[in-house]
């Protein structure tokens, strides 16, 4: 067996990168339950979690907790088996996505070279699509085996949303791979190291991108499967316990990852803006900065989507519809076409 | 890992599908399994693709690409018939309200 | 270019038939194509001698090795005066019958015609093979179109027959094609061929099963008393009177020459089919009530003596075999109209409900009588000498064994010829009058004037044959040629 | 025979074109799965259970729900369905022009071009149509 | 390259033609036109004027052969408009729609017939089969159209599924998806695993037994008019794709796959022709007579040789014009079954002459291109060796002309009122054309065969 000569150095270091990803990405999607009660306190004038812990910085954990302690309902005329399923793949997809994004530079931990990114391969950027693609059959299949007819159509709304806007995000990413040349997150990061951050000469695709990722997490204006007042509490009503808890976790994880994909594609990845990192040598700090650089983007990218939910309505469901495929569907495609033929046009 | 572990995987997924075909009831499944027997033939072209590549990289320019030009290819054609099929099957149930495909014996009579 | 006439008249006005409306006018319209036609026969067979006339080739299907050739050698002259003589004939003799949609009706008999002539003039294979299929088709849409009750059945069994038949015929030329150094369908390289004994045993049969289906030989007969039955009348006689012969026709110039070895080596099985066959039909004709089958069985036994010639392979029995095709066409003719006129008459064919005719109808009991005599060959009738020499021609068989046995078992069949023709000239002319017969009023006009001309034809050739023997004289010749040759090459 | 996947997994995990790459991956997944299939089961044993038949309802806002929620839904859905399977895969094959299009140069875009002018056909076709109409 | 073009850019024009035109006349008449430029276009290129000059990286090759096929499957499915087009409105709304994918399938036809890749292969017999599961399944409202078409889909893809694994297989063991391979002495199993699986699937798209069943039930669900189409025309076409990959593909291991061909072609023919004798209905009596016509045509790939080439082009050209034809009546008639034939010479004499020309064609009865093009087929299948099988074949043609016979038997031997409604006099010059044609062809197959060579 061929397979079972591991070095076993590289899957305990992968082991423990995963670990450490994982569980960032987690707390991550904690505190932003936190942060999201705050802003909106803050912009509504009110005070927020107050009374766990100092400033209710305890309360993501009390929460959790409450979750963790609450009885598992199944519905009787529920699939049992989809119904515990949809949860689970919806929380699967969600950590998975992390694996190809560089969190940071290589460091150099006694000459053994350790990339601070989980999984270089080669179509990462395929990769991130995938998996973020199978995200629409956690919702689906949740709301198809709940039985309720409101989870049904918040999972079908959802369903038909997400695949909609995924349309108009990967053509607009097509205009920074033609930068880049390359599908890997890596080189898109070191492209932009080099020649700049790719939202200066990506404005209009940043734009597409930042709605359709909005439309993609199901946030305020677009979360129409979770739309109250239509449809009770979306497709996830049927659920109690931590299977609730995996599905609004999900979100969350879903909201951070896209946050920092965003930041790697167009802000430079774990780039200081007009610092050469390059210049400081192979320290372990250099890789540790550059992390938190990225969760700095990211956090910033997490309050603007928090700042929107507070600003902007609800969309209706066809103005949705109409905005992704009539509006940003060609405009991504135009916005291709132009890059193609100005870089051509450079090129010469 | 040898190229006759990929026929082997390819095979096999070929022959469940061909399996589910023949015996499953359910259009949708049996359509399902028709999609398994694309992917098992797109796994099996790009691993064949990448056998000529190893053996022809030296003599021919872009040996093997033409396997993975034609795995795309299939992926085309199976999503044109992604979209053909379940508008098919969508409209018979809209008719029937099953998807069950004994009713299919009735058009012998 | 005669030869092209002989085909092109019918043909045209076959189709031409199509579109006249008018009853009357399509009649005197086939009538007029068929004299027509019958004047070119004539000429064809008696003034016309240069090769340019008598043989017509222009190519044709070059790509598969086939050509447009016609020619009027001895054999086809006979037959194509038979047909020429017998469509005039045919149509004067029913001019009376009403048919519905008669200008499809004329039509088609030309355009049977049509096909009949091609049968009898083609020498190239294929070409040949049209013209059987080209006969056959409209035929078969005649007997359907305008026959009797159970006509649809019926004539279909003898669509399928003759067709199965003949499309394995087309597997043998086909098959023959292939053995050509040239690859051609035209007779001469078919003549030319030399093959081996196994192969010429299954060409031989794939070819004859479909004469031996059309003659009709014993084990194949069976669509033939139905199909006669049901037909119209004036089909009966075009099937019974002239394409019976594209059988013995066939045999003639298309199996003998080309498979001589096989037609040698299965001879002794075709004869005791065909022996078999003039018992049988006999026996069976004796026993009918209905005339029509009567006349169709006994018409069974009189092919079946030819196709037993055919097979002794001696020029007495050939030339018999030339002469009696067209005896048998003209007797048989006289015979069905004989039919036609009782049964328009009395509304039945039954014999059993028949008799005292003659006392009421003596012209029509004198042509009858007459013609009952040339069925039975006696002396002095046409019948007479064609049987006279095929006797002759297979007693002297030198190619079998059993020459005396077949001989006298054939000449068995004249004896009951005589049983059951006389038993319904006994029926239908004397005895009492039935409650049908008291009405009978005698012939006239056109029937009696067509009657009158087959007597006398039946009389002339009867006493003069030489004129019939004289045009076949040369081909018997050149076939003996050909198939001794071949029996020189076997040893 | 041809060893399509070297198993040297230190080497081929840092060289993106191999399928080792995909190794961590793997490892990912399966932390991932084991942490929560984990938190499942913890969750399972710590909740209280006391199933009432009220409870085992399906909750829609205190209405008594009525008949099997499965039932044929807006057609618009399945089209949305359909039509994102045809055009996600032209999208798809967007991407091996993106990442090669300076090598193709001009003649390759003309050949995308003329892809998108197809892509725009059927695009304009469904709008047209009413595909994509969702108040009727 | 003209033709491919033409008809692609047609279907489109047709797609959206509905927009701009909202004339149900206008979009026939634009349609008729679009396939005349098309015939003409394909005309020229036969000439050696070639409009277009697009490297095809050797994929697809437009030679005599594909050019010639291309040229008598458009002129036949222009016959289908001329005589059908108005018969298309019954089934739905979207007219110009069904033209255009009829135009999608013409193009597909040019592909599958002018492959040199086993990769255009694909795409041509896909691009054919597509549309027509949804021309299937057109009439949405009736439950048998449905079901013919879901069976025609599954059935299809299966096979399609089998033919990429095949295609997959070949090329493992040769490396190249172009055809014209050359083996070593010793034939790899991964080629002949392959070409047995192309075997298999080109049989279910030609519906060749054993892999005909779904023949009956999908022509006879499907509205009549697509019936007619696509038992003829894309038939044709599935059986010219075949014939190039054996000859070209698989011509240098034909040893391996002769007797399996021809085993196929017989049963073909001996289950077509038996179970045809047995229907009631005309609609299914046709759809089995279109398989016992696929035996035939499988002749020709058994035989391969220059006869089986022109052979199959004069048969689809024969077949096709006359099952058209007899559709095109069938289509306006009230009654499918047999007996709702009895009497229509009567009423309809002229239709019912046009009729038997083509059953006669169909039936292979000489002076008709259907016994020259059966003809040609039986001489190949002799030259290539196999006596006992053109034997067979006659035989089974012999039962064939049992019920195209009975159809004629109902028409001018039976009495009855046949009802036939909307037979317009164009339409009726259009049908007597056609029997001109079937009848031309059968006296002058040079006129069709011998654009192969000049």
């Amino acid at each position: 067996m061929y397979l079972l000569q591991i070095d076993w150095w590289i899957f305990f270091e992968k082991l423990i990168l995963v670990a450490v990803i994982v569980t960032t990405a987690l707390v991550v999607a904690m505190y932003s339950t936190y942060a999201e009660r705050k802003i909106a306190a803050f912009l509504q004038d009110r005070r927020g979690p107050n009374r766990a812990g100092p400033f209710g910085l305890l309360q993501p954990m009390a929460d959790g907790l409450k979750l963790f302690m609450k009885e598992e309902i199944i519905p009787m005329t529920s699939s049992k088996f989809l119904f515990v399923l949809g949860p689970m793949l919806a929380m699967i997809t969600a950590c998975m996505t992390s694996a190809v994004i560089p969190w940071g530079s290589t460091i150099d931990i006694k000459g053994h070279q350790v990339p601070l990114q989980i999984s270089d391969i080669n179509i990462g950027i395929l990769y991130i699509f995938g998996v973020v693609s199978l995200g629409v059959y956690g919702i689906m299949i949740g709301g198809w085996a709940s039985n309720n007819k409101f989870s049904l159509l918040a999972a079908v709304r959802g369903a038909s949303q997400m695949i909609s806007y995924e349309l108009a995000m990967g053509l607009s990413l097509l205009a920074v791979l033609m930068l880049v040349g390359d599908l890997r997150m890596s080189s898109i990061v070191n492209h932009q190291i080099a020649n700049g951050w790719n939202v200066l000469y990506q404005p209009l695709g940043f734009l597409i991108f930042f709605i359709c990722a909005l439309a993609e997490c199901n946030r305020t204006p677009f979360d129409l499967p979770e739309a109250e007042n239509e449809l009770n509490f979306g497709y996830h009503q049927e659920y109690s316990s931590m299977k609730l808890g995996f599905y609004l976790f999900a979100e969350y994880i879903n909201m951070f990852i896209s946050a920092v994909v965003m930041s790697t594609l167009f802000f430079g990845g774990y780039d200081i803006p007009f610092v050469n990192e390059a210049a400081w040598g192979n320290h372990w700090w250099v890789g540790l900065i550059g992390f938190v650089v990225l969760m700095t983007k990211a956090a910033l990218f997490i309050f603007l989507f928090m700042w929107i939910r507070w600003t902007i309505p609800r969309f209706r469901y066809d103005q949705l519809m109409n905005l992704g495929w009539k509006k940003l569907l060609p405009l991504a495609l135009v916005n291709m076409l132009i890059t193609a033929v100005v870089i051509l046009l450079l090129h010469k | 890992m040898p190229i006759n572990y990929y026929i082997f995987l390819s095979l096999t997924l070929f022959v469940i599908g061909i399996i589910g075909v023949l015996t499953r009831r359910n259009a949708i499944i049996i359509f399902m399994c028709i999609e398994l027997m694309l992917n098992a033939v797109n796994l099996l072209l790009v691993a064949f693709s990448k056998m000529h590549y190893v053996t022809n990289v030296s003599k021919v320019t872009n040996a093997g690409s033409d396997g993975q030009l034609f795995v795309f290819f299939i992926m085309v054609v199976a999503a044109a018939e992604v979209a053909v099929g379940l508008s098919i099957i969508v409209m018979l149930f809209r008719n029937t309200h099953s998807v069950d495909v004994n009713f299919l014996n009735r058009l012998k009579h | 270019m005669i030869v092209l006439l002989l085909f092109l008249v019918p043909l045209i006005g076959g189709f031409l038939s199509f579109f006249i409306k008018n009853d009357k006018t399509v009649r005197t319209w086939a009538l007029l194509t068929s004299v027509i036609t019958l004047l070119i026969s004539i000429a064809g067979n008696t003034f016309a001698h240069s090769p340019g006339q008598l043989h017509f080739s222009s190519s044709w299907l070059g790509s598969l090795g086939s050509s447009f050739s016609l020619q009027l050698d001895g054999l086809s002259q006979i037959l194509c005066l038979l047909t020429a003589i017998s469509y005039p004939l045919i149509l004067v003799s029913t001019w009376r019958s009403s048919y519905k949609t008669a200008n499809n009706f004329f039509a088609l008999m030309l355009l049977t015609q049509a096909g009949l002539m091609g049968v009898f003039l083609a020498t190239d294979a294929l070409l040949f093979y049209f013209f059987w299929e080209l006969a056959l088709v409209p035929m078969y849409f005649l007997c359907s179109g305008w026959g009797g009750e159970r006509r649809i059945p019926v004539t279909f069994k003898f669509f399928i027959y003759t067709f199965t038949a003949s499309v394995l015929m087309l597997i043998g030329l086909l098959y023959l094609y292939f053995q050509t150094p040239d690859r051609s369908f035209s007779l001469q390289s078919f003549y030319a061929l030399k093959l081996s004994n196994d192969t010429q045993s299954w060409v031989f049969w794939l070819l004859f099963l479909a004469f031996a289906v059309k003659m009709p030989v014993f084990p194949f007969h069976t669509w033939q008393p139905d199909t006669y039955e049901q037909s119209p009348t004036a089909a009966t006689m075009v099937l019974s009177a002239i394409m019976v012969k594209m059988g013995v026709y066939g045999v003639i110039r298309w199996v003998l020459p080309v498979v001589p070895i096989a037609a040698y080596s299965w001879g002794d099985v075709v004869m005791s089919l065909s022996v078999i066959g003039i018992i049988y039909a006999s026996i069976i004709a004796i026993q009918q009530d209905d005339f029509k089958r009567l006349i169709a069985y006994s018409s069974i036994a009189h092919i079946g003596l030819m196709s037993a010639t055919l097979f002794a392979e001696t020029k007495i029995g050939y030339q018999g075999v030339m002469v009696q095709m067209f005896n048998h066409g003209i007797n048989i003719l006289g015979l069905w109209i004989i039919v036609e006129l009782i049964e328009r008459q009395f509304g039945t064919r039954k014999l059993s409900q028949l008799g005292g005719v003659a006392q009421k109808a003596p012209a029509l009991a004198i042509l009858f009588v007459i013609l009952a005599f040339a069925n039975i060959s006696l002396p002095l009738t046409n019948a007479f000498i064609g049987e006279f020499l095929m006797f002759s021609g297979i007693w002297s068989s030198t190619v079998t064994h059993y020459n005396i046995l077949f001989t006298v078992l054939a000449i068995l069949s004249i004896i009951l010829a005589a049983v059951y023709t006389l038993t319904a000239v006994q029926k239908v002319l004397y005895g009492p009058e039935s409650s049908i017969t008291e009405g009978t009023k005698d012939i006239h006009g056109n029937e009696k004037m067509v009657l009158w001309v087959i007597v006398i034809m039946v009389v002339v050739f009867g006493v003069y044959p030489q004129p019939l023997l004289r045009i076949t004289d040369g081909f018997v010749d050149l076939l003996l040629n050909k198939i001794n040759v071949a029996h020189l090459f076997v040893k | 025979m041809f060893h399509l996947l070297q198993t040297n997994v230190t080497q081929t995990v840092s060289d993106a074109s191999s399928a080792g790459s995909y190794f961590p991956v793997g490892i990912q997944l399966l932390f991932v799965v084991g942490m929560i299939g984990f938190l499942m089961v913890v969750t399972h044993l710590l909740g209280p259970k006391r199933h009432t038949s009220d409870k085992l309802q399906t909750f829609s806002s205190g209405i008594e729900s009525h008949g099997d929620a499965r039932q044929p839904m807006a057609i618009k859905y399945f089209l949305v369905a359909i039509l994102f399977v045809l055009f996600d895969v032209e999208v798809i094959f967007f991407y091996p022009y993106a990442v090669n299009f300076r090598g193709l140069g001009w003649s390759g875009f003309w050949a995308v071009l003329m892809f998108v002018a197809f892509f725009l056909c059927g695009f304009i076709y469904i709008i047209k149509k009413g595909a994509l109409d969702w108040e009727d | 390259m003209n033709a491919l073009i033409f008809s692609a850019v047609s279907g489109v024009i047709m797609m959206f033609s509905s927009f701009l035109l909202n004339n149900k006349n206008s979009v026939r008449v634009l349609a008729h036109v679009l396939l005349l430029a098309t015939i003409i276009a394909n005309i020229f290129e036969l000439r050696g004027i070639s409009f277009f000059h697009i490297d095809t990286r050797g994929m697809l090759e437009f030679d005599r052969f594909a050019l010639l096929f291309t040229l008598v499957a458009n002129v036949c499915t222009f016959a289908f408009f001329l005589l059908s087009s108005r018969d298309l409105e019954k089934i739905g709304n979207h007219y110009s729609d069904y033209f255009s994918l009829l135009f999608f399938i013409l193009a597909g036809i040019v592909v599958s017939s002018s492959f040199k890749s086993l990769l255009m292969l694909f795409l041509g017999i896909e691009i054919l089969s597509i549309p027509l599961y949804i021309l299937t399944g057109s009439d949405k409202r009736n439950l048998k159209s449905n079901e013919a078409s879901l069976k025609y889909f599954l059935m299809g893809s299966f096979s399609t599924g089998l033919m990429l694994m095949g295609i997959a297989l070949i090329y493992g063991a040769t490396g190249t998806f172009q055809t014209g391979i050359t083996v070593a002495e010793k034939v790899p199993v991964l080629l002949i695993t392959g070409m047995m699986l192309l075997l298999f699937s080109m049989s279910f798209k030609v519906s060749a037994a054993p892999f005909h069943f779904w023949t009956p039930d999908v022509y006879d669900g499907a509205p009549t008019v697509v019936t007619s189409f696509m038992a003829t025309v894309v038939k044709a076409a599935g059986f010219i794709a075949f014939m190039r990959l054996f000859a070209e593909e698989f011509g240098s291991i034909r040893p391996e796959w002769k007797l399996l061909v021809g085993i196929v072609a017989a049963v073909t023919l001996f289950i077509g022709n038996i179970t045809a004798v047995f229907q009631q209905s005309v609609k299914r009596m046709l759809a089995y007579s279109s398989i016992s016509q696929a035996g035939f045509m499988m002749l020709a790939i058994y035989s391969l040789s220059n006869d089986a080439k022109e052979g199959l082009i004069l048969y689809a050209a024969a077949y096709s014009l006359a099952t058209i034809g007899i559709f095109a009546v069938l289509v306006r008639m009230k009654d499918y079954t047999f007996e709702g034939f009895n009497g229509f010479a009567k009423q309809q004499p002229f239709l019912a002459g046009i009729l038997v020309v083509f059953l006669l064609s169909l039936a292979g009865i000489p002076l008709t291109a259907g016994f020259l093009s059966k003809f040609y087929m039986l001489k190949a299948t002799i030259d290539g060796g196999s006596l006992a099988l053109a034997i067979f074949a006659v035989l089974m043609a012999a039962v064939s002309v049992y019920y195209y016979f009975r159809l004629i038997q109902s028409m001018y031997f039976k009495t009855g009122n046949a009802t036939i409604s909307g037979t317009t006099t164009g339409f009726k010059y259009t049908l007597a054309a056609l029997a001109g044609i079937t009848i031309l062809l059968g006296i002058f197959p040079n006129l069709l065969t011998n654009w192969l060579y000049f």
